[in-house]
């Protein structure tokens, strides 16, 4: 299984990358572990998740091919 | 759902007073609006620090906020007695004095008129997934945040 | 105290978009502007009793209107967080589809912007002593009424 | 004394003038009693009257050189 994760904003300050290709991940918590690994700082940061273009509450169980975005606060405008 | 069935509303760089005028002189033949209403967003060059905003960088999960745009749309539509409402965002950059963002709705009436506007203007900023990076005179930045 | 005093508000014939981008254009210096708010009324072609408004007449009594309007403006200044507040209004002949009256408020910040405008347009309706008359394709006319 | 008074709107319709001087008159009640004498149909509409630009309610002395306007209700914007 393939889930493509997105970074905007003051997180891809962190992660330098806006686009992540993640295998082997079943839920969102999952997909958020694996990030604070690899980048802790993300851990600090004020976020929602988006799955499929819809913000999530808690964790969501992921399908194939699902994208998956991480959001700080947003301020358009 | 592709994403081309969405309406777009992302231009890059700043909206123009010139393209204000094109978007109000289009309406004119649509002789049942009695009232337009039209909000602007400008970039001020605020002094954060003892330094200057010159320009907000504009960046956004295109996607969703299109998603998003169209659901907010729909419902300012269904709430209020709209001719038209149109939502125009600026992506990259805009410098201070510039415009970012332009809302414009029509109606028989000033008070759907007024109100959507107004509605709509603060559900895009609360709602859609839109990032300001504010640039300052020595080339540090600053996320904006809303308020 | 002499009319010249007051500012001016009155344009003969339509407001034009090209006008309003001019008047948006200026305001692009004012680089602590956060918010534009703007009210366009345009003349409907109403259907009445199966005749068509094709224009309205604008008459005023301009003298008493620039000292009213003053006072409305001083009011609203005193109420919001403004920067700027313009308005224009025609006079003489505006056919069905052209704007006849142009309200304009700029502040740091949106509120202040949207709410300012909104409540100057109520009151420019209410307080200003223009009147309408709505010209029919029969060439026959009707007196405006406000609501 | 002379005082000048102004008519608008759909009164204009009935005065077909503008713009009238009247002299010795005292207030505005007796304005109003002399348009009405003039032009009958006056009594009909629904205005308010202003001296010198500010909208008076009840009767008002005048004094020379006043101006007095006739307003039906406006319909602006």
């Amino acid at each position: 299984m393939k889930v493509k994760v997105l970074i905007f904003g003051q997180l891809k300050d962190i992660t330098q990358s806006a686009s992540f290709e993640v295998t082997d991940v079943n839920d969102t918590n999952e997909i958020i572990e694996r990030m604070n690994n690899v980048y802790p700082e993300l851990k600090k940061m004020k976020y929602l998740v988006a799955v499929e273009k819809e913000i999530i509450q808690g964790n969501t169980i992921l399908r194939d091919n699902f994208t998956v975005a991480l959001l700080p606060p947003y301020s358009g405008g | 759902m592709p994403a081309t069935k969405f309406k777009n509303i992302f231009i890059e760089g700043p909206v123009t007073p010139a393209f204000i005028a094109e978007k109000i002189l289009a309406h004119q033949d649509k002789v049942n609006i009695g009232a337009h209403s039209i909000f602007l967003g400008q970039v001020r060059a605020d002094e954060i620090n003892g330094k200057t905003v010159t320009a907000i960088e504009y960046t956004s999960y295109e996607e969703m906020a299109l998603v998003k745009m169209h659901a907010i749309r729909e419902e300012t539509f269904s709430k209020f007695e709209l001719t038209c409402a149109h939502v125009y965002h600026s992506l990259g950059i805009v410098k201070s004095g510039e415009i970012s963002l332009f809302v414009f709705t029509s109606s028989p009436h000033r008070r759907a008129a007024i109100d959507a506007c107004s509605e709509m203007v603060e559900r895009i900023k609360k709602e859609l997934p839109v990032w300001g990076k504010e640039l300052f005179d020595d080339e540090s930045y600053k996320w904006k945040v809303n308020n």
